[in-house]
């Protein structure tokens, strides 16, 4: 019959969040599955919760975008003993967890750090260059992890240094005060040579005070962010952001499918389902991305 | 002071509300989910019975989230990275945390400051001394805590009363007992009433303040060992923003903000309250992050006007007979 | 313990001139608040076994000299021993152990705990570090039938009466076993049954060589009760006397520092005020559980008493008068115009003015400054886009101020400093302001002083020949009696009685309200 | 009138004066000013900029925190007028926009003063309702999305500029004068603060305390209200998951610093907006330090710990007297 499907969605804190949200629902109703969506207000107590009420129910399979790596273990082992397969998205989990679930479907946030600082270093070649960073929130892994991909990135570069780093907290008005000050401090910003920051949307702040304090962003001052949310591609078109690293929204599709197989064919699925940390650029006709982005959700 | 009309409303509320949603999905009614309602909310009612000391007498403790926070940070590290025995290094962030609550307590009495401002330092100095201990979320491996969080009572009908849940209940007990019998108990009642008559009767206001906040972070910092129970983990962003779901806990259990009136029991019920609204909307499983939220609002809302509709409906006006006897 | 014992035992024990030992001894006392000086350089002495009564005006430091002493302000000079033994209590706490026991004048007591709690708190019965409730209810009990209160004391206190917690505030003292006991106007509301249950109740400690000092403004009080008085005047010791040889005229003057115009009756005569016209009327009035329906006229020019024992209805009457409580049947009318009173804002509206008898919880805004508490009822009946203008506030501010003789004679000081009697007078000062047609005074006369006390009821009879109906509230059959052109009397909650005319005397009420049974005991000791 | 100048504000100036200094040393050019396209541009001008939500949220807290309320749901309620401002701002003009988001602050504040003067619900918990159901409303406008606009009425409102002078910290400005005059100018301020003194004394005295609370409710909301249009005109965009998130906290922390009781009472509007400005110069201070960021917090407690002291009765001495009063009416 039909699956039914519970999925424990971290909340709605940006963006990215509500696009897989919404790419969720549609890849579901594309295979006819029911999907019940618990959010967790970005609350893990949520989440154990909304995972124990699923087990409670009794459903097919349970989706956890889990919002932090750690504590899983004990709401894990009780899915596992009312049989329920459990698949991750999004963020992967604590090592110690992996018997726990069937197969994880996310980004290597490290690597796509890496991907960042890779073509930055691409980019300036040879030229000293004063990076300032924006931070994501403290203490969450994807801001730790991004921090730490893109430092291991340009750490082979000695011309790349990062001079300022500060969290802008994953949100476009924080990014924007951030990179306001970034600018004061650094001398009305014209020793910084480029901007990296942890999402878009900080980005796309950080990019609206370098136009105010008379900064060309994207020209004098590189850009280069992580997600791929539509608005970058705006500013990348006119020519005020360089490149993105995307990170899919679609993370539910190839975990149904997984699920899918599982359940007719007994297929167990690869452990780590990695999608791809794709580098965008202004080469890459960022109008038309930008267009097909936009119905997403994001 | 008996507190008994408005624990008993309260109670009113949660099983009508108990009722209503086990109409709409009959899985509720099962010890199972009564069970998980303990567990997953066996933290917040560890830190609510405190602040239920804390509201009764007259003041607000904002900081236990981020000491709960620090707590798990604090214990996953002295047993994962310095090599602490478990039992040590709880009995270490118990008297941290206590100490750290007196200090807060003093600040307030001493230099009379508003305890709503105190405690929002003490939040943002929690908060920031766990970043300070790790930014990453650390896993706990200890044995005692696989055997802690596997152990379970099993209740009839495939429920569980987990340790941390029986540990919640004797918390609360315990909380209740303090208040309604000793002399403790008394002395916050009468903070609460009025500070100024409750020092002119002899009342050591500033001891009693000391005591009562440290009463609070002590709790918090249970809740916080709870709590890495609960994630075998420690994480500096655990907890934020449970000082209001447990502020929330406390006023829906009956207790006055302002302070003099109140009770560990309705607390409790306040704080099941919230687990059962949080219940239903996870069984429901059709709202979206904002619908979620919505629904939150309008279920408070709908607890809290039931409340007060049956506050009103108890409080006919009986005239005490006042006069002198003759 | 038994009233009649207590009066046997005690009254017989009172020493006059034998030179009982210093046991509370204050020298040089001195205290300011910023420019206030409150206290200055008092001395004052308290012998065992001596019932000392402190007067002054209001204002003139009593309840500071008692704070300074039990330490609950810090002095600024000053000593004080016990016994001859230095102390220097910081706090009521350090007081209560070094044996003085007090009962402040502010409401000192704990209204959401239960009556019990409050006569134990902090030293009620325990066994295993719990608190035995039974046995602290059944002491509770015994201690209250002791001042002939028979009441549930595990009911809040502040479910009761003024009356009741002022009680209980007496007996939690008392029952301190201090060497020293303190009262500061534990007498002003309480009726004359409960007042003379306290006297014999001080007389019998006495006879136990507890040193008591008494603070009060009824001055047959203090002549009955006291051995011994110290007049305190502006924060200065004035003197300190046997009460037997001080002429009462001679008191009030240390007390004032002059004469006092002799207040007489100055009730006008009968026929007059059948011919005055209705102010407002009220028909078949009350409210369920509340009071019974009455019916009451209020005419101008003409002071109505209303007199009945604690609790028998007169606050309920009285805010059902202003509208601060709604009733559910019968008819209001304000100069023959039916009108509803829903809230107190259609009272203050239709020109009715009320000061309420719990002052600190009901009356006064603590924070706000004099000038701030006189002009708020008149600012809020003049609405919110009218403001009365700075210069406007300070003029009706000042003029009410020297009219009333409010002391400190600052309108910029809050009101919550002041002493009790001058936040009275404060309030009164808020209704004239708004020139009222109708006044509705309950207990305006509490804590006031002699003088002051004078001031008020000549002030009633002024307002009253200048057109004004007045309602007034008061404990004092006397004063009722001076001032009333028509007396009528509560019992459980009901109208029962109106007199008029020759026939308002303090028999006639008494007999009114005691016209069943209970009560007739009252009479003999009036 | 008194209330409008800083009659008791030397606590709050000096701490302002310190922290600036301690700015002055972390960043050596802080003071630096230059006209930038006909705009004043520096961090002290950043500071005035983005101390600019919390001192209008402020402007309405303190009225509500006069009367002994509090008001937990501003935050939501800029998400809510931010959300609306942005979805209608490509298709209405500017009176329309505002009218549509300040209407909503409006009801907002309606809703929250219904529950506290009519129901009678606590203050916190009645606005704790809106805090979480108000978010949710405001996603739901947006869908979880970040809405962007680009009409340029409504960018201005963000970042234009009036004299050199940012547009957001000439409205603030505005609001401050506004409503000094109303409060100070009518008898509300006398009203509201007898209210906050002592209700059922007002009450009697015939003061309509229930309207009074009403009114400041719905003042916080529209100020809520305008500080969200100020915060999505800044970023050009309604992040309804973020705007004004944890906000309330700092409005109410602005109203503290400025010496205003959480007892209810005695209010000063500059003190507050002053209160507001300590905080944000510490937060551009601490963007400015260069400071790793995991120590923002422990900076902030310590600065906020700091700032109370100063005003702390038992150690300043002046307005000790009050602050035991307040004590004693508590
Ligand atoms: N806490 C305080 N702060 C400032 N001034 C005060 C304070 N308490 C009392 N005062 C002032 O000290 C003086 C003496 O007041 P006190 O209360 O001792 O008078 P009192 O003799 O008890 O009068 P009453 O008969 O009216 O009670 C008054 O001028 C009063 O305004
Ligand atoms: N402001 C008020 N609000 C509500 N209840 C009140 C108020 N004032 C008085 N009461 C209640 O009315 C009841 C009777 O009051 P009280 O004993 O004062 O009656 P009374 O006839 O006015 O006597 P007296 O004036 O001598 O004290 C008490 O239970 C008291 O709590
Ligand atoms: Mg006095
Ligand atoms: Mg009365």
């Amino acid at each position: 019959g039909q699956l039914t499907i519970g999925f424990s969605q971290i909340g709605s804190e940006s963006g990215w969040r509500a696009a897989e949200t919404s790419v969720s629902k549609q890849e579901a109703a594309k295979r006819q599955v029911n999907l019940k969506i618990a959010d967790a207000q970005q609350k893990q107590e949520n989440q154990i919760k909304a995972i124990r009420s699923f087990i409670a129910q009794n459903v097919d399979a349970i989706f956890l975008a889990p919002v932090v790596s750690t504590g899983w273990d004990s709401v894990l082992k009780e899915a596992k003993e009312a049989k329920i397969p459990v698949v991750l998205l999004d963020r992967d989990i604590d090592p110690s967890g992996k018997e726990l679930y069937l197969t994880a479907v996310t980004s290597d946030s490290v690597h796509e750090g890496e991907v960042a600082g890779d073509w930055l270093a691409k980019t300036v070649g040879a030229k000293a260059c004063n990076i300032v960073e924006l931070q994501g929130t403290v203490g969450a892994s994807v801001a730790a992890n991004r921090k730490k991909g893109f430092d291991t990135a340009i750490a082979k570069h000695s011309n790349l240094k990062v001079v300022r780093s500060q969290t802008g907290d994953f949100t476009r008005a924080k990014g924007k005060e951030v990179m306001e000050s970034f600018i004061k401090a650094e001398g009305g910003g014209k020793s910084i040579c480029a901007v990296y920051a942890h999402n878009d949307d900080m980005m796309v702040g950080a990019i609206q005070a370098m136009k105010e304090a008379g900064l060309k962003p994207g020209k004098e001052i590189l850009t280069v962010s992580i997600d791929a949310v539509p608005d970058i591609f705006k500013a990348m078109a006119a020519g005020e952001a360089n490149a993105t690293v995307e990170l899919t929204p679609n993370m539910a599709g190839p975990a149904l499918d997984a699920i899918a197989a599982f359940k007719d064919k007994g297929t167990v699925p690869p452990k780590w389902i990695q999608t791809e940390s794709k580098l965008y650029t202004a080469a890459d006709d960022p109008q038309k991305i930008y267009d097909s982005k936009k119905g997403l959700g994001y | 002071m008996k507190g008994l009309p408005p624990v008993l409303i309260t109670a009113i509320v949660l099983v009508l509300g108990f009722a209503l949603c086990a109409v709409q999905f009959p899985n509720i009614a099962s010890t199972r989910v009564v069970g998980n309602l303990l567990t997953d909310n066996a933290f917040l009612g560890i830190v609510a019975t405190g602040m239920t000391f804390v509201i009764i007498s007259g003041g607000i403790d904002l900081s236990v989230g981020s000491v709960i926070g620090f707590t798990t940070v604090f214990v996953a590290l002295a047993i994962e990275r310095w090599g602490v025995p478990p039992l040590v290094a709880f009995v270490a962030i118990l008297v941290l945390s206590a100490g750290f609550g007196a200090a807060m307590g003093a600040v307030i009495h001493v230099f009379d400051l508003p305890p709503f401002i105190v405690t929002l330092a003490g939040m943002f100095l929690a908060r920031g001394a766990s970043f300070l201990l790790s930014t990453e979320s650390v896993p706990i491996t200890a044995p005692i805590y696989s055997t802690v969080s596997d152990f379970a009572l099993r209740l009839p009908g495939g429920g569980r009363l987990t340790a941390i849940a029986i540990i919640m209940l004797a918390i609360v007990i315990g909380g209740a007992l303090l208040l309604t019998l000793t002399r403790f108990g008394a002395n916050v009642y009468a903070l609460g009433g009025n500070r100024v008559a409750a020092n002119l009767m002899g009342v050591a206001v500033g001891r009693m303040t000391v005591r009562i906040y440290m009463l609070s972070s002590l709790l918090a910092g249970i809740a916080g060992i709870v709590f890495s129970f609960y994630t075998s983990a420690g994480y500096s962003l655990s907890a934020v923003g449970v000082e209001l779901d447990t502020i929330a806990a406390v006023v829906i259990g009956g207790t006055l903000l302002t302070g003099g009136q109140g009770s560990v029991i309705g607390t409790f019920l306040g704080v099941l309250i919230q687990g059962l609204i949080q219940t239903y909307i996870n069984f429901d499983g059709t709202l979206s992050s904002w619908w979620t939220k919505i629904a939150t609002g309008v279920l408070l809302f709908a607890f809290i006007a039931l409340q007060q509709a049956l506050v009103a409906l108890a409080r006919r006006p009986v005239a005490k007979s006042a006069g002198a006897a003759s | 313990m038994s009233a009649s014992q207590a009066g046997a035992g005690g009254s017989e024990f009172v020493m006059e001139n034998s030179p009982a030992p210093s046991l509370l001894e204050a020298r040089g006392i001195s205290k300011s608040f910023g420019a206030v000086r409150a206290l200055q350089e008092v001395d004052f002495t308290l012998r065992a076994g001596e019932i000392h009564a402190l007067l002054g005006e209001n204002g003139a430091g009593k309840s500071t000299l008692i704070k300074a002493i039990t330490g609950v302000f810090p002095r600024d000079a000053g000593v004080i021993r016990i016994s001859g033994e230095e102390v220097a209590p910081r706090s009521a706490k350090a007081a209560l152990q070094a044996g003085i026991a007090t009962v402040y004048q502010e409401v000192n007591l704990l209204p959401n705990l239960s009556v019990a709690q409050n006569l134990f708190l902090d030293r009620q019965p325990m066994r295993l570090g719990i608190v035995r409730e039974a046995e602290m209810r059944r002491r509770a009990k015994a201690l209250l039938g002791g001042f002939g209160l028979d009441i549930d004391v595990s009911a809040p206190l502040g479910s009761y009466s003024v009356a009741v917690q002022h009680v209980t505030a007496i007996a939690r003292a008392v029952d301190l076993s201090a060497r020293v006991l303190i009262l500061d106007e534990p007498t002003a509301s309480l009726d004359r049954h409960e007042v003379e249950i306290l006297f014999d109740i001080m007389r019998q400690l006495a006879g136990r060589g507890i040193g008591i000092v008494f603070v009060s403004h009824f001055l047959d009080q203090v002549y009955e009760i006291s051995d011994c008085i110290t007049v305190l005047r502006n924060g200065r010791l004035v003197g300190q006397r046997e009460t037997a040889s001080l002429p009462r005229l001679e008191l009030i003057r240390m007390m004032l520092g002059r004469e006092l115009a002799e207040t007489t009756s100055v009730r006008a005569a009968t026929g007059e005020h059948q011919a005055r016209e209705v102010c407002a009327s009220f028909e078949g009035y009350g409210k369920a559980g509340y009071v019974a329906p009455f019916n009451l006229e209020l005419r101008h020019g003409e002071v109505v008493g209303l007199a009945g024992l604690l609790g028998s209805g007169r606050t309920e009457t009285a805010r059902l008068v202003f509208g601060a409580e709604r009733a559910d049947r019968g008819q209001a009318k304000v100069e023959g115009e039916p009108v509803r009173l829903l809230s107190p804002r259609d009272g203050v509206r239709h020109g009715f003015g009320y000061c309420p008898e719990e002052r600190k919880t009901d009356g006064i805004v603590a924070e706000l400054t004099v000038r701030e508490n006189i002009v708020l009822a008149l600012q809020a009946k003049r609405g919110l886009h009218r403001p009365l203008s700075r210069r406007e506030q300070d003029e009706i501010a000042s003029r009410y101020v020297k009219m009333l003789d409010i002391r400190p004679p600052d309108p910029e000081r809050p009101v919550g400093l002041l002493s009790g009697g001058n936040q009275q007078k404060v309030l009164l000062a808020r209704w004239l302001a708004t020139s009222p047609r109708l006044l509705v005074l309950d207990e305006p006369t509490r804590g006031i002083d002699v003088g002051a006390h004078a001031e008020i009821i000549r002030l009633i009879r002024e307002l009253c020949d200048d057109g004004l109906a007045l309602l007034v509230i008061s404990s004092e059959l006397d004063e009722i009696v001076t001032y009333s052109d028509r007396v009528v009397v509560l019992r459980d909650r009901a109208h029962v009685d109106e007199l008029t005319g020759e026939a308002i005397d303090i028999s006639n009420i008494l007999a009114a309200i005691a016209a069943d049974s209970a009560v007739v005991a009252h009479e003999g000791r009036a | 009138m008194t209330a409008l100048l800083p009659r008791r504000g030397l606590a709050q100036i000096l701490a302002l004066i310190v922290i600036l200094a301690v700015d002055r040393v972390v960043s050596p050019q802080f003071f630096d000013l230059r006209l930038q396209d006909g705009r004043l541009f520096g961090s002290l001008i950043d500071v005035l900029n983005r101390g600019t939500p919390v001192a209008l949220l402020s402007l309405g807290m303190v009225l509500v925190i006069a009367t002994r309320g509090i008001d937990l749901s501003v935050g939501a309620v800029m998400a809510i007028s931010g959300a609306i401002a942005a979805s209608l701002a490509d298709s209405h003009g500017l009176p329309v926009v505002l009218a549509a988001a300040l209407g909503a602050g409006l009801v907002c504040g309606l809703w929250n003063g219904f529950l506290v003067s009519v129901l009678g619900m606590q203050p916190i918990v009645a606005t704790l309702i809106l805090m979480v159901a108000g978010r949710g409303i405001a996603q739901l406008i947006t869908e979880g999305r970040i809405v962007t606009f680009s009409s340029p009425d409504l960018v201005w409102l963000g970042n234009g500029s009036i004299l050199g002078v940012p547009v957001p910290v000439a409205i603030a400005l505005g609001m401050l004068i506004l409503t000094g005059a109303v409060v100070r100018g009518s008898a509300l301020g006398l009203l509201i603060e007898a209210t906050g003194g002592n209700a059922r004394a007002s009450e009697l005295a015939g003061v309509g305390t229930r309207a009074m609370i009403l009114a400041v409710y719905v003042w916080c909301g529209v100020c809520a209200a305008l500080a969200g249009v100020i915060a999505a005109a800044d970023i050009m965009g309604a992040d309804a998951n973020n705007a004004g998130l944890w906000l309330e906290l700092d409005a109410i922390l602005a109203v503290v610093i400025g010496g205003t009781s959480l007892f209810g009472g005695r209010f000063s509007l500059v003190l507050a907006v002053l209160g507001a400005l300590i905080i944000q110069t510490m937060n551009t201070g601490i963007l400015l330090s260069g400071y790793p960021p995991e120590f923002n917090l422990l900076v902030k407690a310590v600065v906020v710990l700091a700032v109370l002291l100063l005003q702390s009765p038992k150690l300043s001495g002046f307005s000790g007297v009050v602050a035991r009063l307040r004590r004693a009416k508590a």
